[in-house]
C-alpha cells in the first residue's frame, strides 16, 4: 500500500478531487441513480403497477416520456422503481461481502498457519464455481426473489474482498510500522484495527464501488432469468426479458432498461476509477 | 579533442506542481579513455545526467545547451540515430543489478542482444561472443552457462553481466550509475575494480556516478561535485581533494564518518551541514547553497556565482572559496 | 529516570542463539530445508555501552536484531533482557519488559504509519506499555521526546508525509524513547540517509547516549559509521560472530581473515588509487 | 517445478472433493421428495416407495454420495428423470455446441484485447489509448445478455442478416451452424475482452516501468523492441492469470446467453433441470462445470510455469 497517500483531510479531499473527470462524473451519475431510487419511493409519474392495456406498447410520447409496455404501464415509472431494486439488493451483497471477506482476509493475514490455509481454500473453492452458476443454483433452490439473490450475490462477493485484503494486508505486516506497533507490545487485534485497515481503506473503498456495479449487473442477470425479483414488483433484468418476447412488434421496449443498467454500471465503474486515482497517487502511474 | 562536452546543460521537468529545474548550466568535458566521476547526494542531479547524455530523460524533460559526443550534439539527434549510439558507442551500467536484467530471458540472450541489434550477427556467432564476454567480467564457463536465469545469480554477479552486456560492443564511453550502491562492500570492491580494468584496458572512458568521496578518490582521475543540479566544484581529483574550495564539498568530506584516516577521539561529533537541499520547484535566486554555507555572504544571494578557475585543473563555482589545504 | 530497574549492570545477555527460517519445500517426501540464519550467537550489551553489529547482507545481524526483541523465536540459546529471560516470560510479562527496549528502524518511509498523526506514532509505545497517564500527561510525555530530537512539539499534528527522510527518522527515534528505555535496538538506522543527513542523525544517537545513558545495540553494513559511533563491535558472517572486541582494536589490529577482508574491501581516503595520474582540462 | 504442479494437483482434488460434497448435501437438503415430483402429487404411496428404492434414495446419504462419486469417476452418471435418457448422453449431445460456443468466445476475446491493451499501453495518453480505454469502460458496463438482445435487434430483426436464435445443428453444415453461433460468441465475447483489455494495458505499463526495459533502451533497442522482446513477455504472466479466472465468468455468460438465443447447450440444460429439480442432472452438470474450471486454472498453472522461469526452479549458482 502507498506509504505517500497525501489525503489527510476531507477539505484536502474534496479540493483535489475537482479536477478529476472521472470522478465527478461517476458521482453525478451515481447520486442521479440514488436519487431516482429515492424518489421513486414516494413518487412515480404514473403508479408502477397500473395497468392501461387500451395504452400499451405506445412508443414515448409526452404523456409517456419512455412509452409504455404489453400492459401499458408506464416505463419510467418502473425504471425508477427498478432502480431502487438494483441498488438495494447489490448494496446489500456487497454489504455482505466486505462485512464477512474483509474480517476474513485480515484474519488470514495476522494469524498465518492453518487459519490462512482454510480461509484461503474457501476462496479457491467459491472460485471454482462460477459466480452466477452458484446464484442461479442458489436462488432455484431456496426459490426465487430479491433475498435469495441478494444472499447469493453476497456470497459470491466474500471471497474478492477476502483475497483483496489478505495480500494488502500481508504486505502491510512487513512493513516497519507494523514491526514497531509490536516492539511497542501491541497485540495483533489492535494493530489489525490500528494500523491494518485504516490503510488499506482506500483500496476497498475502491473494490467496494467495482463490486456494487458487478453486483448489479449479477442481480439484471438473474431477474433477467426469473430468478431475481419476483412480478409485479419491477426490475430492470425482467423488464428486458420481456421486452425481448416483444422485440419484433416494440423493439424500443429493450432499449431503456438495458441503458438504464449500463448507465449505473459505467457511473459506478468511474467513480470507482476516479476514487482509486484520488485515493492512492501510486496508482494513477498505472491509468 | 574531447569525447564528451557538455555545454550549459538545463534540464527543467514539467510536474505536477509545476516545472522543476533538475540541471542547471552544467558544463564538463570528458577526453577518450579518461574516467571522470560524479559525486553528489541524492536529488542533486547526477543520474540526470547521464540518462541526459543517453537521451533517456523521462518523457516531461525539456533540455536546453548542447551535449556533444564525436563532434555530434546529442540534443539534436532523432531517435533512430540515438538508438544507433546507445549501446554501440556509449554503454550504461545501472544501480539495482537484482532488477535491470529481464526475469524470464537468459542472460546468455540478454548479452548477445547488443551484438545481433547493432551488428546484425547471427544467433551463434553472437552467442559465443557471448561467453567470452561472461568469461572477460569473471562469470567463466561452464559454470556460468549462458542459459541460466538471473535469478539464480547473485547481487554481484548480476551486476557483472550488466557489465558484460555493456561492452558487448565496445563503446567509446561508459556511464556507470551507482553501480555498487545496492552491494556489499566486498562486492563493491571486486565490481569496481573489475570496472577500472576493463576501461582502461580498452581506453574506454567511464563516468562513475556515485555518493561516496573515497570511491571517486579511489576510481577516478578526474572528479565533478554536484549540489542541487549545478556543478559546484570539479578538476583533477588529487587536485582538488587536496584543496577542497567550495564550502559544500568540504562540509561533504567532514561529515563523511570514514572519510577520515583515523578514528576520531571518543565523543567528538562529524561536523554537519544544516538545513536541506533547495526544492527544486522554488530554487533560490542566487547561489543554491547559500542558505546553507557558513561563508555566505551579500553577494551570493543576487545571482548564480560563475565558475572560477583556481589552478589549471581545478574550477570551483563560489565567491568566496577556500583557499588553504583541506583539513585532515 | 524513572521506570528502569536498579543496579541492573547488564542491560542485554544473549547466549548460543540459533534461528531458522523455513524455506520453500524442494522435495515432496524430504522435509523443508531450513535456513539457518543465527548459529550460535552470544553477546553482550552493558548499561550505557554502545555495542555495534556489522556484517554484510545475509550475515543475519537483523535477525539478531528481532530475536532479541522477541519477534521472532529461536530454535535454542537464550536471551536475557534486564535480567529476565525472555522466551520463558508470560506474554503480561514479556509487555511489561518492553517498556525497557525500544527499535529503531532503517527506512525512515517505513517505519511512521502514514495514516496517523506523530503525535499518536509518538505515543504508541506510551500507550501501549504504561497505564494511568492521563492526557495532559500524555502530551508533556510526547513533546518532551520530540524536542529531545531536535523537533517542535507542534509538530505532533501532523502527518509523517510531511518531513524529510532526515526528519522521519528522528519521530522514530523519539517514538523509541518515549517509554525511557535502558536499551536501543537500532537495525541500520542511518543506511538510507544521505551523508550530511546521516551525520546529524548519528551526532544525535551520540547526544542521547550522553545524555540518557543509553545502551545501543547497533546493527549496521557501514564500517565507517560503525567505527565511529560504537565502543565495541561485533563482526558477524553467515550467522556466526568471527571476531569481537573494542573499535580501536578490532579495526587496527583485525584477527579474523574476513574482518580483514571487509576493512581492506572499503576505498579509504588516501589510499593507492586503480587510476593512474592523467590531466584533464 | 514438479513439486510445484503436484502440490497444485493436490488443491485441485481436495478442491473437487468438497465441491462436490457441498453439491450433495445441497441437495439433499432440497425441500419436496424427487419421486413425487416425477408421478405428480397425487401418486399412490407404494408406487412412490418403489420408484425411490429403485432410484436408490431409500439408502443412507453418505452410501449414495459415494455411488454418485463412484459414478463421477466411471463416468456412469445415472439417468435423468425428466429426459429419460441417461445424463452422459444429454452431456454429450449438449457439449457439441457449448464447447465451441465458449472456445469461440475465448478466442475472439483474446485476439481482440491482448492487442488493443498493448496498442492502448504503448500509445499511453494518446488517442489510441483513450479509445481503448472508452471502449473497455463501455465493454464492461454493458450487461451480456442486453448486449446479446442489441445485437439480435440489429443482425436479425433490422438487416436479416444472421437469425435471431436456435441451433442448426453441425448435421446441417459447418457454416450454416457455426454462422448462429456468432452473435452469442461475440456477446460472450466483449465484457471478457473488456475486462482482459485494461488488464492487459495495466500490467504493459507497469512492465514498461521496469528497470530491464529501461537497460533494453539503454542498449539501443528501439521504444518498440524493448516493448515486444522485453516488456510483452513479462507482461502475459498476470494477463494468463486473468484468462483462467474468466473461464469461470464465461461458463456463468454461457447460461444466460444459451437462454437468450434459446440454444439447447449445458448452460440452457442447467437452468432447466434446476427449474425442473432434476436432481441427478443438477448435480452431475454442476460438478462437470466445476470441474472444467479447476481444470483450466490448473493448465493456466502450467503455462505459467512455463511462461516463468523462476517458478521452474533451478538452483542458485554458489
Amino acid at each position: 500500500m502507498s506509504s505517500e497517500t497525501r489525503v489527510a483531510s476531507l477539505r484536502e479531499f474534496w479540493q483535489r478531487g475537482r479536477g478529476q473527470a472521472n470522478l465527478m462524473i461517476g458521482l453525478l451519475v451515481t447520486l442521479l441513480l440514488v436519487a431516482l431510487a429515492a424518489v421513486s419511493l414516494f413518487w412515480t409519474p404514473y403508479p408502477v403497477n397500473a395497468i392501461d392495456i387500451p395504452a400499451k406498447l405506445q412508443p414515448p410520447s409526452a404523456a409517456h416520456w419512455l412509452g409504455t409496455d404489453q400492459f401499458g404501464r408506464d416505463v419510467l415509472s418502473r425504471i425508477m422503481a427498478g432502480a431502487r431494486n438494483s441498488i438495494a439488493v447489490s448494496l446489500v451483497a456487497v454489504g455482505i461481502g466486505a462485512g464477512i471477506g474483509v474480517p476474513l482476509g485480515a484474519l488470514a493475514a495476522a494469524r498465518r498457519g492453518w487459519v490462512e490455509e482454510v480461509v484461503m481454500r474457501f476462496n479457491d473453492f467459491t472460485f471454482a464455481f462460477p459466480a452466477l452458476l452458484s446464484a442461479v443454483m442458489i436462488t432455484a433452490l431456496l426459490g426465487p426473489g430479491a433475498v435469495n439473490s441478494i444472499i447469493a450475490i453476497g456470497i459470491f462477493n466474500i471471497p474478492v474482498f477476502a483475497r483483496l485484503t489478505r495480500g494488502a494486508a500481508l504486505s502491510l505486516w512487513q512493513r516497519d510500522f507494523v514491526l514497531a506497533a509490536r516492539v511497542a507490545g501491541r497485540g495483533r487485534t489492535r494493530i489489525t484495527l490500528d494500523h491494518i485497515l485504516p490503510n488499506i481503506a482506500s483500496l476497498l473503498i475502491v473494490q467496494m464501488t467495482i463490486q456494487f456495479a458487478l453486483a448489479i449487473l449479477a442481480e439484471a442477470g438473474l431477474s433477467y432469468l426469473g430468478l431475481g425479483t419476483q412480478p409485479p414488483d419491477p426490475s430492470w433484468g425482467k423488464m428486458l426479458n420481456e421486452a425481448q418476447t416483444l422485440m419484433f412488434l416494440a423493439p424500443q421496449l429493450a432499449i431503456f432498461p438495458g441503458l438504464a443498467i449500463m448507465v449505473t454500471v459505467l457511473g459506478l465503474n468511474l467513480l470507482g476509477d476516479g476514487l482509486r486515482d484520488l485515493l492512492d497517487p501510486r496508482l494513477r502511474r498505472l491509468r | 579533442m574531447s569525447l564528451l562536452s557538455l555545454q550549459d546543460l538545463t534540464v527543467t521537468l514539467d510536474t505536477p506542481e509545476g516545472p522543476a529545474t533538475v540541471l542547471d548550466r552544467v558544463s564538463f568535458d570528458l577526453a577518450p579513455g579518461e574516467s571522470l566521476g560524479i559525486v553528489g547526494e541524492s536529488g542533486c542531479g547526477k543520474s540526470m545526467t547521464a540518462l541526459a547524455v543517453m537521451g533517456l530523460l523521462p518523457a516531461a524533460a525539456r533540455c536546453r545547451g548542447r551535449i556533444d559526443f564525436e563532434d555530434q550534439d546529442l540534443l539534436t539527434l532523432d531517435e533512430r540515430a540515438l538508438c544507433a549510439l546507445r549501446g554501440r558507442r556509449i554503454a550504461m551500467v545501472f544501480q539495482e543489478p537484482m532488477t535491470a536484467l529481464n526475469p524470464v530471458k537468459t542472460i546468455g540472450f540478454q548479452v548477445a542482444e547488443g551484438l545481433r541489434w547493432h551488428f546484425g550477427l547471427g544467433r551463434g556467432e553472437a552467442e559465443a561472443r557471448a561467453l567470452k564476454l561472461l568469461d572477460r567480467v569473471g562469470l567463466p564457463q561452464p559454470r556460468f552457462s549462458p542459459d541460466l536465469y538471473p535469478h539464480q545469480l547473485s547481487g554481484g554477479q548480476r551486476q557483472r553481466v550488466v557489465i558484460a552486456m555493456a561492452l558487448a560492443c565496445d563503446p567509446a564511453l561508459l556511464i556507470a550509475d551507482e553501480p555498487t550502491t545496492a552491494l556489499d562492500v566486498t562486492s563493491q570492491a571486486e565490481i569496481l575494480a573489475l570496472i577500472a580494468e576493463v576501461t582502461a584496458g580498452s581506453k574506454m572512458a567511464l563516468m562513475l556516478i556515485t555518493h561516496d568521496l573515497a570511491v571517486v578518490w579511489q576510481n577516478t582521475a578526474a572528479m565533478l561535485v554536484m549540489y542541487a543540479g549545478t556543478v559546484a566544484e570539479r578538476g583533477a581529483t588529487a587536485e582538488v581533494f587536496a584543496r577542497m574550495a567550495h564550502p559544500y564539498t568540504r562540509g561533504l568530506l567532514a561529515a563523511s564518518p570514514g572519510a577520515l584516516e583515523d578514528i576520531l577521539p571518543a565523543g567528538r561529533r562529524l561536523a554537519t551541514i544544516p538545513g536541506q537541499v533547495p526544492d527544486p520547484h522554488d530554487r533560490p535566486q542566487g547561489c543554491v547553497f547559500a542558505g546553507r554555507c557558513p561563508r555566505v555572504a551579500d553577494d551570493c544571494l543576487p545571482c548564480p556565482p560563475g565558475e572560477r578557475l583556481l589552478v589549471p585543473g581545478h574550477a570551483v563555482a563560489c565567491l568566496h572559496p577556500h583557499e588553504g589545504e583541506t583539513p585532515s | 529516570m524513572t521506570g528502569n530497574p536498579k543496579g541492573v549492570e547488564t542491560l542485554l545477555r544473549v547466549e548460543g542463539l540459533v534461528l531458522d527460517y523455513p524455506l520453500p519445500r524442494q522435495r515432496l517426501l524430504a522435509p523443508a530445508p531450513r535456513h539457518r540464519a543465527l548459529d550460535g550467537v552470544s553477546l553482550q550489551v552493558a548499561r550505557g555501552e554502545s555495542l555495534a553489529v556489522v556484517g554484510e547482507s545475509g550475515s543475519g545481524k537483523s535477525s539478531l536484531a528481532r530475536a532479541v526483541l522477541a519477534l521472532e523465536h529461536p530454535a535454542a540459546g537464550r536471551v536475557e533482557l534486564m535480567g529476565q529471560d525472555v522466551f520463558s516470560l508470560s506474554p503480561k510479562a514479556l509487555r511489561s519488559l518492553r517498556r525497557h527496549a525500544q527499535m529503531v528502524f532503517q527506512d525512515p518511509y517505513g517505519s511512521l504509519d502514514p495514516r496517523r498523526k506523530v503525535g499518536w506514532i509518538v505515543a504508541e509505545p506510551l500507550d501501549a506499555l504504561e497505564s494511568g497517564v492521563d492526557a495532559a500527561a500524555r502530551r508533556a510525555r510526547i513533546a518532551e521526546v520530540l524536542e529531545s530530537v531536535g523537533l517542535k512539539a507542534r509538530d505532533a499534528e501532523k502527518f509523517p508525509h510531511e518531513f524529510s527522510g532526515g526528519q522521519r527518522q528522528r519521530i522514530a527515534i523519539a517514538r523509541a524513547l518515549i517509554t525511557h528505555p535502558a536499551l536501543i535496538v537500532a537495525d541500520e538506522p542511518v543506511s538510507a540517509l544521505d551523508v550530511s543527513v546521516q551525520a546529524q542523525v548519528l551526532n544525535l544517537f551520540m547526544d542521547l547516549r550522553e545524555r540518557l545513558g543509553l545502551g545501543y545495540l547497533f546493527i549496521s553494513h557501514d564500517l565507517a559509521v560503525v567505527r565511529h559511533v560504537a565502543d565495541r563491535v561485533a563482526v558477524m558472517r553467515l550467522g556466526e560472530i568471527v571476531e569481537e572486541g573494542p573499535v580501536e582494536q578490532v579495526f587496527g589490529e583485525p584477527r579474523h581473515p574476513y574482518t580483514q577482508k571487509l576493512l581492506a574491501a572499503v576505498p579509504r581516503i588516501g589510499h593507492p588509487r586503480h587510476r593512474p595520474e592523467t590531466s584533464t582540462s | 517445478m514438479a513439486l510445484f504442479l503436484l502440490q497444485r494437483l493436490g488443491t485441485l482434488l481436495i478442491t473437487l472433493l468438497v465441491a462436490s460434497l457441498l453439491v450433495f448435501l445441497v441437495m439433499e437438503v432440497l425441500p419436496g421428495d424427487p419421486a413425487a415430483i416425477i408421478l405428480g402429487v397425487n401418486a399412490r404411496a407404494d408406487t412412490l416407495a418403489a420408484l425411490r428404492a429403485e432410484m436408490g434414495l431409500d439408502r443412507p446419504a453418505w452410501e449414495r454420495y459415494l455411488l454418485w462419486l463412484g459414478g463421477l469417476v466411471t463416468g456412469d452418471l445415472g439417468r435423468s428423470y425428466t429426459y429419460g435418457v441417461t445424463v452422459w448422453e444429454l452431456v454429450a449431445e449438449r457439449i457439441g455446441l457449448s464447447l465451441p460456443l465458449a472456445l469461440m468466445a475465448i478466442v475472439l476475446s483474446t485476439v481482440l484485447a491482448i492487442p488493443l491493451g498493448v496498442l492502448a499501453a504503448a500509445r499511453r495518453n494518446k488517442a489510441a489509448d483513450v479509445g481503448v480505454m472508452g471502449f473497455t469502460q463501455l465493454g464492461i458496463a454493458i450487461p451480456n445478455f442486453w448486449f446479446a438482445i442489441l445485437l439480435i435487434l440489429l443482425f436479425a430483426v433490422h438487416w436479416q442478416v444472421l437469425p435471431a436464435g436456435g441451433f442448426a445443428g453441425w448435421d446441417a453444415g459447418f457454416w450454416p451452424a457455426l454462422k448462429t453461433l456468432l452473435l452469442p460468441a461475440v456477446a460472450l465475447a466483449l465484457p471478457q475482452a473488456a475486462i482482459l483489455a485494461r488488464v492487459t494495458r495495466s500490467s504493459v505499463l507497469e512492465t514498461l516501468g521496469e528497470d530491464y526495459v529501461r537497460t533494453a533502451r539503454a542498449k539501443g533497442l528501439s521504444r518498440r523492441a524493448a516493448l515486444w522482446h522485453h516488456a510483452v513477455r513479462n507482461a502475459l504472466i498476470p494477463v494468463v492469470t486473468i484468462m483462467g479466472l474468466q473461464f469461470s465468468f464465461l461458463l456463468a455468460g454461457t447460461i444466460i446467453i444459451e437462454n437468450v438465443f434459446y440454444l439447447p447447450g449445458l448452460g440452457r440444460l442447467i437452468f432447466q433441470a434446476i427449474a425442473q429439480r432434476d436432481l441427478i442432472v443438477v448435480k452431475d452438470l454442476v460438478i462437470l462445470l466445476a470441474a472444467s474450471v479447476v481444470v483450466v486454472n490448473f493448465l493456466v498453472d502450467l503455462l505459467y510455469a512455463v511462461l516463468d522461469p523462476r517458478l521452474r526452479g533451478g538452483g542458485h549458482v554458489l
